[in-house]
């Protein structure tokens, strides 16, 4: 992969990268013309509906679709027979095969057990109602730490606990243990003069994007499919489809729509193979929507957790020993983010003896799904709070003890290897520079500071630049754009090319249009689409010069690019009239045809990235309620290509972990159902619980791109929870160790401590 | 079931529909009248994005009934700029990177427009808690309701 | 030869340890001597691994070049929201 | 199902009475569409009351208020006199959901939907608001704090429907007020709500008081041993203290998603503390 070297990005002066153009999808989105999922129709259109399980874990004997079957309007019913037998597909796959259509068993309230097509919503609802499935309802289990005890409903007689030896006799609900870490965590305990030992938990939390997810689909008697969808990855859903319905990956198109929000929700398939099923019974097309209940009740929310943490250190404050012990609850299947936590815990210092273990456990609630950095902020919340219980401890203000013991270049990460040039230290200092961290607090106002880290990742994308004839410029690109990279692509090709910002359309190309690329995730979008478009700038670049040294008659090499037109190389290369991009896409029939840059990448070298968080909470100490007052987000970006776009992600990410931290919470009752499955009880925040939050955009650059961009999308969610907990425990005065941080739970904290039964 | 028969005016044009009897107004703008701006987002009145207005009151078109259109006058998104000219609102949300996925956006600027309507310097706590209806995912608010502040601004200007 | 550092959940699958000195030219045969050396291994591998050589994450390296000196550390492949 | 928009409340009453099953009254509908939606009814008839005159009209009325029963929370929050006269009715009501919800919402509809957590429910019962039911028999009035019976039920029988709420004639130095309990600042149903309603003679010594709760009993309750507390003290500390006390005394809460048992008796102790001292204030303020 060409690198430029740090130095280029560090001195290259920009010119229209890290602007703030409008986007080129805005015109579209203000006036209600974008279409998302929802939007479309087709000729002779029918409606899908999904008939889902009433209980939290229960054997299906039998399903008797007859009656639906015979009702006037119904095209289609399927079952899990629809689908592939599943014997030839690799273990993950075969979960999402079972977990799109129930087998056997329901795992879940609200798991697929069949399906409607019908001709319009009201016969296909009554159609669900002549479903006759006969239940054996079986016990249950919610709760992560009541799910590893012996005697707990065991979920899959055929799961044994991965990562231990010898195997083990007996199935259980542990699918995995795993182990992080370096030194000697005994005697780094033995050094320490300070302890501190604590338990945390945290509850399930989910995307909450507007959008329910929604198809289209169209499944001809040739075996021919087309589907549209709402979707962070159509290459990954039309394998995924294609995989669980036999068909040929050829023979599926897939087209993504406008997306609304995703946050990792919609990096899995739920209804689509559904809705393909179902057309390719009719015959017809077949669009299925989720009403709000079924995204809570049947799509991926994140994990629900419990950790325990202990750091040991000197009375200078350094920390000597780290460990914890997470237990992740990933739904229904294997496969719980506790992996990333444990990774993640520790990733912000600098420590020569730390360890964590990680339990990946299932239990009868859905199969989560990725969320915004999946697994790292549930282990930040119990880190961050402990580094800062310690800190109070040892008699440190907390962000000089973090400071002291933050990683830096060189240092040896907590999951192995060691980091290049990082932004942990940067976002510490700017934290501690910024007024927000001198202004004086009000009564019963609480000041908390969290760290944060994420991996960011690259992966496989595949970008298509092709010029025009009026010297203007059609990018196509593989990855959802689901927060404004379009526009951050424009000025990424604007860049290279020399051309203004709106000579390029940047568009999402279909499966069939494109090689295949990785699902917008990872934060992977402006560092890895945006690396493949600047290569593939430069691979038109390239060719736009050998078309000029064609028309001059000199050699391709004493031909340079500047400022958007061909010129010869130097005085000895002849005195030739610069070609602009236009001059030369409008002679290209002449000079060799069509004029086009492409460039594929499995791209690695995404950088990590580190934030810090700063946050002002009041406590109302009569009745428990919290209310943010004052909110600032320092992160490292690499490179911010649109500063605006940038600050949206930090600022979405402190919003979602507010939610996450005071009201957002799967509530399960003790039937295993879940009890607020509607926006009124899952209480994401609203315009009026938010204060402004204040963004620090740091640009350290990230060797590995050649802009030195870093994804930003995921950090952001990191710490916020944990920067709250600490502003909410120093408000009330006592330590909070469960989220939500609900006013019952505050206020049974400080009446808990009233009565002396916590400091 | 018995349909109804509806004459209404929705951005000022005319229009006539038949509807079920409990057909909420959204899935008449968007599946009869392929008015799709408005969107669904929860169908129970709790995240505003199908807001539109009724004989100028902002209301969630999933908490009405088609058949409650009679004889009024809607008003949707899709009636929001005139012509090719783009009301301040739309356009302070696009300068201002008010929205990132957009799903939620018709919904904020019909309920914004009503508030200007009635408000033409709101500050921000009133912006905050008339929009309090409407759920984003995606900005944490803050852009949102520097565009609002930027927009009456420039509708104070005239 | 190259120094490889296995996750702590392999431990147990690798007879106890971690670490291991050994030469193999590209990632995918170094998995390969290791499940051969240790075939408890092989399932966990084939769960998905990322690799760090040299500090530099690689998500899919099955065919990236191990030189002699090498620092490669095995871990769970990675995901993202 | 059908639906039908009568223009006299007869014609209303004559198509709740007749051969429909389960006929119900579209007002504002924020609750009926909702209900409707996830199955929990399913109505044969629905009767839209929105164009029968009157029914979205506010007037004087016998010195106090006539509040039609399809006049929506910001018709109510728009009406200056109606506001300066029972600011706890306006305010309670004004909490009902979003600012749309608020362009649908009726207090005819939160009384009926018989909600024990209904906002606007507990500033009535405390403003000693009445409901003027229209039937096949005629016309009578009921207490508000009489008509929902149970959660979901209503003493309403078979073809009646709640014409208007009427509010009394405001007594001098009186005031009102409404405040609840929600996890977020808006969009959240109360888990605790608590209306306080007092007038004080020249002296400020409180002669007449009503305090309700609501979310914390199968129905909002009317807590003669909290006006008690209030009636015959200058609403000081050891006033408030009794109040506090006689709220949390009479809660019977539940556990549920919102709210545990000992927060809800907790807090209704705390938040009628607070109301009365707002409604003091309105009362000191007004003439």
């Amino acid at each position: 992969m060409p690198l430029d070297p740090q130095a280029d990005v560090k001195s290259r002066k920009f010119k229209v990268v890290g602007t703030r153009p409008l986007r080129p999808d805005g015109i579209d989105k203000v006036t209600g013309r974008a279409k998302f999922g929802a939007d479309a129709t087709a000729p002779g259109m029918l409606i899908g509906r999904v008939l889902r399980s009433p209980h939290a874990h229960a054997r299906i004997r039998k399903i008797d679709s007859s009656k639906a079957e015979k009702l006037s309007g119904v095209k289609a019913v399927i079952t899990a027979t629809d689908f592939v037998d599943g014997a030839d597909l690799d273990k993950g796959t075969r979960d999402v095969l079972v977990n799109v259509m129930a087998r056997g068993k329901a795992l879940y309230e609200g798991h697929a057990v069949a399906a409607v097509a019908a001709i319009n919503a009201t016969v296909a609802k009554k159609a669900l109602s002549l479903i006759k499935v006969d239940y054996e309802v079986l016990p249950h289990v919610t709760d992560v730490d009541e799910s590893m005890k012996p005697g707990a409903p065991v979920l899959h007689d055929d799961l044994y606990t991965g990562g231990v030896e010898p195997k083990l006799k007996k199935a259980s609900n542990v699918a995995f243990r795993h182990e992080f870490g370096h030194g000697d965590i005994e005697k780094g305990f033995k050094e320490a003069d300070v302890i501190v030992e604590r338990s945390y938990k945290t509850e399930a939390t989910h995307q909450g994007y507007i959008e329910p997810h929604a198809c289209l689909a169209s499944v001809g008697p040739d075996g021919q499919g087309e589907l549209w969808v709402c979707t962070q990855g159509h290459f990954m859903v039309r394998n995924t489809c294609a995989a669980l319905l036999g068909m040929d990956v050829s023979k599926l198109r897939v087209t993504a729509s406008e997306i609304g929000g995703g946050f990792g929700g919609k990096t899995t398939v739920f209804i689509e193979p559904v809705a393909l099923a179902l057309s390719r019974k009719a015959n017809r097309p077949v669009k299925v929507v989720m009403n709000r209940e079924e995204v809570f009740k049947a799509t991926g929310p994140t994990s629900s957790t419990s950790i325990d943490v202990k750091i040991g250190a000197k009375r200078d404050g350094r920390i000597t020993a780290a460990w914890s012990e997470l237990r992740y609850q990933g739904g229904a299947f294997p496969g719980s983010p506790v992996e990333f936590g444990a990774m993640t815990a520790f990733a912000c210092y600098d420590l020569e003896n730390v360890k964590t273990i990680g339990y990946d456990v299932v239990c009868n609630r859905p199969k989560q799904a990725a969320y915004r950095a999946p697994g790292a902020p549930m282990a930040a919340f119990a880190v961050e709070s402990t580094v800062e219980e310690l800190a109070h401890k040892i008699g440190m203000n907390s962000m000089d003890l973090r400071l002291k013991n933050a990683a830096k270049e060189g240092t040896k990460s907590s999951y192995g290897p060691v980091y290049p040039p990082i932004g942990i230290r940067a976002t510490l200092e700017a934290a501690k520079n910024h007024p927000h961290y001198k202004a004086p607090l009000g009564p019963n106002t609480g000041r908390g500071v969290a760290c944060g880290f994420w991996f960011n990742f690259g992966g496989q994308t595949c970008t298509s630049l092709n010029i025009n004839i009026d010297g203007t410029v059609a990018l196509a690109v593989g990855t959802p754009d689901i927060g404004g990279s379009r526009a951050s692509m424009c000025l990424m090709a604007a860049e290279e090319l020399g051309i203004p910002y709106d000579k390029v359309r940047t568009i999402v190309a279909d499966t069939s249009s494109l090689g295949y690329n990785d699902v917008t995730d990872g934060s992977r979008t402006t560092f890895a689409s945006g690396l493949a478009t600047i290569n593939a700038a430069r691979d038109a670049v390239k060719k736009l010069c050998e078309r000029a040294a064609k028309t001059w008659g000199i050699p391709a090499d004493a031909v340079v690019w500047e400022d958007g037109q061909a010129k010869p190389a130097g005085a000895n290369a002849g005195n030739f009239p610069p070609l602009s991009l236009a001059e030369l896409a409008a002679n290209a029939a002449n000079t060799g045809g069509p004029i086009a840059g492409h460039y594929e990448i499995n791209a690695d070298g995404a950088g990590v990235s580190f934030a810090t968080h700063m946050v002002d909470a009041e406590v109302d100490k009569e009745t428990g309620k919290v209310e943010i007052k004052r909110y600032t987000v320092c992160q490292d970006a690499g490179k911010a290509i649109h500063p605006s776009y940038v600050e949206g992600q930090y600022q979405g990410g402190a919003a979602q972990g507010i939610g996450w931290a005071l009201n957002e919470e799967y509530i399960y009752g003790k039937d295993g159902r879940l009890q607020n499955a509607g926006f009124l009880d899952y209480r994401i925040p609203v315009c009026s619980d938010l204060p402004m939050i204040d963004t620090v955009i740091l640009e350290i650059p990230n060797p590995g791109h050649p802009y030195g961009v870093r994804g930003v999308g995921e950090t952001s969610i990191v710490p916020p929870m944990a920067a709250i907990a600490n502003a909410v425990s120093a408000g009330a005065g006592v330590r909070m160790t469960q989220l939500p941080m609900s006013p019952p739970k505050v206020l049974k904290a400080i009446n808990g401590k009233k009565a002396g039964k916590q400091h | 079931m018995s349909q109804v028969r509806v004459s209404t005016k929705i951005n000022g044009d005319a229009i006539e529909f038949l509807c079920e009897a409990d057909e909420p107004l959204l899935d008449v703008l968007r599946d009869r009248l392929g008015l799709t701006g408005a969107k669904e987002g929860c169908g129970t009145g709790d995240c505003g994005a199908c807001s539109v207005t009724v004989d100028g009151r902002l209301v969630c078109s999933c908490l009405v009934l088609g058949a409650e259109a009679e004889g009024r006058e809607i008003r949707t998104i899709e009636g929001m700029a005139n012509g090719e000219q783009l009301h301040p609102l739309q356009k302070q949300f696009i300068a201002h990177a008010a929205l990132q996925c957009g799903i939620c956006t018709p919904g904020f600027l019909v309920a914004a427009k009503s508030l200007l309507e009635r408000n033409s310097n709101p500050s921000e706590h009133e912006i905050r808690f008339w929009l309090a209806g409407n759920l984003c995912r995606c900005t944490g608010y803050d852009k949102i309701v520097r565009a609002v502040q930027a927009a009456a601004a420039e509708m104070r200007k005239g | 030869m190259a120094k490889i550092i296995l996750p702590g959940s392999m431990r147990a699958a690798a007879g106890g340890r971690i670490e291991f000195e050994m030469d193999a030219p590209n990632v995918q045969q170094l998995l390969a001597r290791l499940s051969a050396e240790f075939p408890k291994l092989k399932p966990l591998f084939d769960r998905g691994v990322s690799v760090s050589i040299d500090n530099h994450m690689y998500r899919d390296a099955e065919l990236q070049p191990i030189a002699a000196n090498s620092e490669v550390y095995i871990l769970p492949r990675m995901q993202g929201g | 199902m059908q639906y039908e928009a009568p223009t006299t409340i007869n014609a209303a009453v004559k198509l709740l009475a007749g051969k429909a099953r389960t006929p119900r009254v579209l007002g504002g509908g924020t609750d009926l569409l909702v209900q409707m939606r996830t199955g929990r009814i399913e109505p044969d008839l629905l009767v839209d009351v929105k164009r029968i005159p009157g029914m979205r009209d506010i007037t004087a009325k016998a010195g106090g208020f006539r509040i039609g029963a399809a006049v929506s929370g910001s018709e109510l929050g728009e009406n200056k006199a109606l506001k300066k006269a029972w600011p706890g009715v306006v305010e309670a009501a004004n909490l009902i959901g979003s600012t749309q919800i608020q362009g649908r919402a009726t207090l005819a509809g939160n009384l009926c939907n018989a909600s024990p957590a209904a906002d606007a429910v507990p500033a009535l019962v405390c403003a000693g608001a009445v409901a003027v039911i229209a039937g096949p028999k005629g016309k009578r009035s009921v207490p508000v704090e009489k008509v929902p019976t149970a959660p979901g039920k209503t003493c309403l029988k078979k073809g009646e429907l709640v014409e208007a709420i009427l509010l009394p004639k405001r007594a001098p130095r009186s005031g009102d007020a409404y405040l609840r309990l929600i996890p977020r600042s808006e969009m959240d149903i109360a888990v605790v709500g608590v209306g306080v309603n007092l007038t004080l003679d020249a002296k400020g010594v409180c002669t007449a008081a009503r305090v309700s709760l609501g979310a914390v009993a199968a129905q909002v309750l009317l807590v003669a041993d909290a006006a008690k507390a209030l009636i015959g003290s200058k609403v000081d500390d050891a006033a408030l203290d009794k109040l506090a006390a006689a709220c949390s005394a009479a809660c019977r809460p539940i556990d549920d998603k919102r709210g545990t048992k000992e927060y809800r008796i907790e807090v209704a102790g705390v938040l009628a503390r607070r109301a009365a001292q707002i409604a003091l204030k309105r009362a000191k303020g007004s003439k």
